[in-house]
């Protein structure tokens, strides 16, 4: 393309840092993780409450928040079923969401990182077979396939994290595959073959350092799905256990009251799934317009 | 020069792009005319503005980051930055068209291209849809493609670059329009695609009587095709005459430095002369002349002041201080600003 | 054209097998003796080995795929444990409530989110964009069934617009014909029947289908940006084309190409969605079966429903393909 | 002069789409090429886009496997060497690409990039690499102290000399350049195609030149070889090829190029039609379908590149 704007531009630290700064929603994004991980890292010191007491205080079961005049004591989110504080288990829950979706995600790059640049380098049978194995498992919806070895495997909240980061391999070595397939094309890698490079110093100096930018898009906007499927299992009794504070399972045990009035034993675990996926999908999206320049106005 | 009609008078242009970085200056006063039935080639590097001033004159900068920031653009008598959004439709492919560089990704690739010439021609003339048709498949023979019934039922992917360019230059002159802007038209073609493609251009254009503005890199497509030439340098005409003396007699160090740094068909040399140093980019430009980087000539005013653009001829204009002190010295009253 | 559907499904065959083997085997390499789960705790042996013959749990692995594989061809999933029904015919029960709440929960998605996406990409940075793709970054970000219960919550709970939960009122006398109860009290005329399976329908119809909503305005505003940067939409400016044609005859047409993949993939994101709000309303469907099966650990039931998940999915991607041939006249099918 | 590379009956058919018939369409990229290239010289190969020129210069460097045919270096046959000892050879042959964008790698710093062919064949310690590294900036004229920078740091004509920096990086002897000045813009170019051609005289390379602009063969190779649709039509030294063309087909190709002066506008002769595919490429003469001198033998027999006179190879049955 003719003219000066649309210079071909990579990635360098500083350059990288300052588009990140023109970038309202990924800034936004970034502040809202940060956010839940403070939560996750401090919750001990921040919690108002006991997020388990033992036993059980039923006395303060159900109690609204600080918008109620009646509300419970030094419970700004109000009590749940079995008198806990919401709020605190909701800091609790950060721990335990932000942990399980991110070592689901990790589960899913190792996988999906050796598979995707074997299949994408090598091609070939490779490549075919660890497609078509792809293909078995693209079958299926995720959530069913994590359901289907929850079961197997037992529930509860490991069992979950492996099984989501299981499922979600096939997509991450999808993405790797074809991020290497295009990084295959180029010169420099051809060079290689000119020069006599042995195939784990091209995989090692170039393919990989040059796919490490959707990776890091993509492991974002994964960790937030991983983050609402951790919850849905939880949600559907076969993730995190009671009496653990996990969001989706906070928010199972107590919709049922919903009719009777008690909302916010529900709502706010529901909120609070919603905020963190949203600062990832923010921070996400942002990373990608920056990281790939195809997209940059 | 005999006088002919002046169709296309381009007056002290200016495009800039406004980016996080900063402004670019892609076009910077620039000031050109094409008389009717004439060919003007712009020619220039990557950078040097020649495509954003065929778009700014077509009205197609991108806004924002883009934006005409003054200046004329009179064509026909009408000043065209000056018409209305639906005003310039008008114009637009019926009395200016415009070819693009890449024949591959120009042409919409889910529609035939018999839809595409059509939706031209109903576009701008009062015809019905099968006289359209008709006037089509008469473009399509027009510009030489064999077959052009069958071809109308084609999408673009079915067709090689030289039979798409065709249908670009077929699509551009169904409404016959009085100017042709051509983009790089043959810089994706292979040299003898791009030789058919300029004869064709030649040939048509003498049919239709159509003024044609050339953008190119190449000089020896300007040298084909053009009566006038406009030599641009990072957003700056540097030197405009008609053809002979841009390769005869040029005036301006970089327009010389062009014409002996390209190796030659006809001539043998042993080593290239070159213009050293590299295309500035365009947001980091020197304060004088944008040229005085590279230039070999360059004294303490370049780098201070950009210099007028002078008419030292009839016709023939430079913009460089040396030119400037040369010609100022004996014939001040020929030196006036440029305006046609 | 034929040939090229034929070939497609042909393709179909090792992947559904594929998908078998992959469910068979997690549910029977499993840790723990499927006879002992089914025969309880304290069973005694005679009881256990009385259950593995009756099953066929004593015969190896390759066999017993065998033989599940050859009844699964013939529409025959095996016997549930819990209810001893066919676990085909508990699935065909379920399967038209699932259609009907996933065929409107796409409908909306698709309308309102190519729309939308249409919409805020020819008005890039507008008001109208930001407010648009502001609404769809929550969607994409919102759990499923945390929408289900606040749409419950009020528009069931508080403004008792809509029911809470269940297919239809119970008060309503309905006969069953193909099961789809929309179409079902239509042919037999019974308006009352159809005004309250619509009800009972909205509101879990929304929540499944906000999240591709979504996704799909998210999708078709890029791939609307991206259509609108390409060289051949200035050659259309350049003719004089209105932006209105530009953009909604041009670049629409364009850019559909990607929506229309991204529609196909998020079928499955549907149908793990229908799981979860079939749960939170109570709904009939599928999805909920499933999730019983495993909370009982029904593995029939629970091989069963997922290869059939799969066989329905994997013929939504083939539907897929095959618009996508018909929209992009650049893909050759031979 | 000896000969330092040496083709024969070199073909590459790549094979695209389905099966048919338990044969699969083969796409013949190049089909059956025999040259030599002296110690020292420079050969042009010319051809429009899709004839094969830089598969060609690939398999020469056995970066691309050719179909059959054999390939010699400096008298050894390279043709099926193995990876490892093919290792042997890959130090005194290189490549200078033509995109000065998708050639250098843009997460390594253009010290390392130079380096990398050292690095890679064991040659020296780290310290006497990066001392070749700074000689070599300073011999393409890159500014040392650029050594830690990125590639996107550079403009295009920069990182072109950064890739003849990294090419000649293990004192080779034998260069292919694949379109390497085509990218540039023409300012950059006349400095670049200057500094291959003191380079080659410097160090006595033997240089693979493939283009398409003749102009720029014309300036710097010593003989030139014309392809078209795989086969080479016609190869002779650059002055006799230049001034008088046997080929039909080069003499179109040459009069195709238009000249910048306007005073020297000419009659061209214009070649009809477009390339036909490689797929199928036309019987008999390849050239035949657009050919303005097309014989009746020409549509059946398939003229074989004969040396008319010494030196002189033509592929046309007007010289028969």
């Amino acid at each position: 393309m003719e003219g000066n704007m649309q210079i071909k531009k990579e990635s360098t630290g500083s350059e990288l840092l300052r588009r990140f700064k023109y970038n309202k929603s990924a800034v936004f994004g970034l502040i809202i993780v940060l956010f839940m991980v403070f939560c996750a890292v401090t919750a001990d010191i921040i919690a108002p409450n006991d997020p388990y007491p033992s036993p059980p205080v039923l006395a303060n079961k159900l109690k609204p928040g600080f918008w109620n005049d009646n509300g419970a004591e030094g419970m700004p989110l109000g009590s749940d079923g079995l008198g806990r504080c919401v709020l605190s288990r909701i800091i609790y829950g950060a721990r335990v969401s932000l942990t399980a979706g991110f070592v689901a995600v990790a589960i899913a790059m190792i996988l999906g990182i050796a598979f995707g640049v074997l299949s994408g380098y090598f091609g070939g049978w490779v490549d075919a077979v660890i497609m078509r194995i792809v293909d078995v498992m693209f079958a299926f919806p995720a959530l069913l396939l994590a359901i289907v070895i929850v079961t197997v495997v037992g529930q509860g909240l490991e069992k979950a994290m492996i099984a989501i980061g299981i499922v979600y391999s096939p997509q991450m070595a999808r993405i790797i595959r074809s991020s290497v397939l295009y990084i295959k094309e180029m010169e420099y890698i051809e060079l290689q073959k000119a020069i006599g490079s042995s195939h784990w110093r091209i995989i090692l100096r170039h393919v990989i350092p040059n796919s490490i930018a959707p990776v890091i898009v993509y492991g974002t906007l994964m960790l937030a799905t991983a983050i609402l499927d951790c919850a849905a299992l939880g949600f559907l009794g076969l993730g995190a256990q009671p009496p653990t504070p996990e969001w989706g399972a906070m928010l199972s045990n107590s919709y049922s009251y919903i009719v009777s009035g008690a909302w916010w034993a529900a709502t706010f675990p529901g909120i609070a799934i919603l905020l963190s996926v949203l600062g990832l999908n923010l921070l996400g999206d942002g990373l990608r317009d920056i990281l790939d320049p195809r997209l940059k106005q | 020069m005999n006088k002919k009609k002046e169709l296309l008078k381009v007056n002290n242009l200016k495009t800039y792009f406004y980016t996080h970085e900063g402004i670019v200056k892609a076009v910077d006063a620039v000031s050109f005319s094409v008389n009717q039935g004439e060919t003007l080639g712009i020619v220039g590097e990557s950078g040097s503005g020649k495509s954003v001033t065929a778009l700014s004159i077509m009205r197609l900068i991108p806004q924002p980051p883009g934006k005409i920031v003054s200046g004329d653009i009179i064509f026909d008598g009408k000043n065209l930055c000056a018409l209305s959004e639906r005003e310039m439709r008008k114009i637009r492919g019926s009395k200016i068209s415009m070819i693009f560089q890449e024949p591959m990704t120009s042409l919409d690739p889910v529609f035939t291209i018999g839809h595409e010439i059509i939706e031209t021609i109903l576009l701008h003339q009062d015809l019905t849809k099968r006289e359209a048709n008709k006037k089509a498949v008469e473009m399509l023979e027009v510009v030489g493609i064999p077959d052009a019934h069958k071809r109308m039922n084609n999408y673009p992917h079915e067709l090689s670059g030289g039979m798409r360019q065709r249908i670009m230059i077929a699509m551009a002159l169904s409404c016959n329009p009085a100017l042709l802007i051509a983009d790089e038209p043959t810089t994706a073609l292979d040299v003898t695609i791009q030789a058919q493609i300029l004869r064709l251009m030649n040939d048509l254009k003498k049919e239709f009587n159509t003024s044609v503005l050339m953008i190119t890199h190449d000089l020896g497509v300007i040298s084909e095709m053009c009566d006038y030439v406009a030599v641009m340098y990072a957003g700056h005409i540097v030197e405009y005459t008609d053809i002979y003396t841009i390769f005869e007699k040029p005036m301006h160090p970089y327009t010389k430095g062009l014409n002996k740094s390209i190796p030659r068909m006809d001539k043998e040399t042993k080593t290239l002369d070159t213009i050293k140093g590299i295309v500035p980019n365009l947001l980091h430009l020197p304060p004088g002349c944008p040229f005085a980087p590279r230039c070999e000539y360059a004294f303490e005013r370049c780098f201070k002041e950009v210099p007028k653009l002078i008419e030292v001829e009839p016709r023939h204009f430079v913009k460089c201080h040396l030119v400037e002190g040369k010609f100022g010295a004996y014939e001040k009253e020929k030196i006036r600003e440029f305006d046609l | 054209m034929k040939w090229y559907i034929t070939k497609r499904l042909l393709m179909l065959i090792p992947v559904l097998l594929g998908a078998s083997i992959l469910v068979f085997s997690l549910i029977h390499l499993a840790p723990g003796d499927p006879a002992r789960t089914i025969a309880g705790e304290h069973a005694s042996i005679q009881t256990i080995e009385r259950i593995q013959e009756k099953y066929g749990l004593n015969k190896p692995l390759p066999t017993q795929y065998w033989i599940w594989l050859k009844q699964a061809l013939q529409g025959d999933f095996g016997r549930s444990i819990v209810s001893n029904e066919y676990v085909s015919k508990e699935i065909w029960h379920r399967f038209p409530n699932t259609v009907e709440l996933t065929l409107l929960a796409m409908f909306i998605a698709i309308v309102v989110g190519v729309i939308a996406g249409i919409v805020s990409a020819s008005r890039q940075y507008s008001f109208l964009d930001y407010g648009f793709m502001g609404v769809a970054l929550f969607g994409v970000s919102m759990p499923v069934f945390w929408l289900g219960i606040m749409l419950m919550m009020i528009f069931g709970v508080y403004l008792r617009w809509f029911p809470i939960g269940g297919r239809i009122s119970i008060m309503i006398p309905f006969t069953r014909i193909t099961g789809f109860y929309l179409l079902d009290s239509v042919i037999a005329g019974n308006w009352e029947a159809f005004i309250s399976a619509l009800r009972h329908l909205i509101l879990p119809a929304v929540a499944l289908g906000t999240i591709p909503m979504a996704t799909v305005a998210r999708v078709t505003r890029s791939s609307m940006l991206e259509v609108l940067r390409q060289d051949f939409i200035r050659t259309e400016r350049a003719k004089g084309l209105s932006e209105r044609l530009v953009i909604y005859k041009h670049a629409v047409r364009n850019a559909l190409i990607p929506v229309v993949t991204v529609i196909g993939l998020n079928f499955g994101l549907l149908l793990a969605g229908a799981i979860l709000t079939e749960t939170v309303f109570s709904w009939p469907g599928l999805g909920r079966y499933v999730v019983k099966a495993v909370q009982m650990r029904d593995y029939p039931a629970v091989q069963g429903c997922v290869l059939f998940f799969a066989f329905i999915f994997v013929i939504v991607n083939l539907i897929t393909d095959i618009i996508y041939v018909y929209i992009d006249p650049r893909i050759k099918y031979q | 002069m000896s000969k330092l590379i040496e083709v024969k009956n070199l073909k590459k058919w790549f094979y695209v789409g389905k099966v048919v018939a338990g044969k699969r369409k083969a796409l013949r990229a190049v089909d059956g090429l025999s040259f030599f290239i002296n110690n020292k010289e420079v050969l042009g190969l010319v051809g429009e886009s899709g004839c094969g020129k830089t598969t060609c210069g690939k398999m020469l460097l056995r970066i691309i496997d050719p179909t059959s045919g054999s390939i010699f270096f400096d008298n050894e046959e390279i043709t099926y060497l193995d990876k490892n000892k093919m290792k042997r050879f890959r130090r005194r042959m290189m490549i200078i690409y033509q995109d000065p964008f998708g050639s250098l790698d843009p997460r390594m710093r253009i010290g390392k990039a130079i380096s990398e062919p050292l690095e890679v064949h064991n040659i020296g310690t780290p310290h006497e690499r990066e001392e070749r590294v700074t000689e070599l900036m300073e011999k393409v004229g890159l500014s040392p102290d650029q050594i830690n920078r990125y590639p996107h740091e550079f403009s295009g004509g920069q990182r072109q000399r950064i890739g003849i920096a990294r090419a000649l990086a293990t004192n080779p002897e034998f260069i292919v350049a694949d379109e390497s000045v085509s990218a540039l813009d023409v300012s950059i170019q006349a400095q670049i195609i200057n500094l291959l051609k003191e380079l080659q005289e410097e160090f006595g390379l033997t240089l693979l030149f493939v283009a398409h602009d003749l102009s720029v063969v014309k300036h710097i190779c010593d003989r030139v070889a014309v392809m078209y649709l795989g086969k080479i039509m016609e190869m002779a030294d650059k002055k006799s090829l230049f001034s008088n063309p046997k080929h039909p087909y080069t003499q179109a190709l040459l009069s195709a190029i238009p000249i910048p002066d306007p005073k020297k506008r000419k009659k061209q002769e214009i070649l009809m039609g477009d390339v036909p595919s490689p797929v199928n490429p036309p019987t008999g003469c390849r050239f035949h379908t657009r050919c303005p001198q097309v014989m009746d033998i020409c549509k059946k027999e398939e003229p074989p590149l004969r040396e008319i006179k010494p030196g002189y190879h033509v592929a046309c049955h007007l010289y028969d």
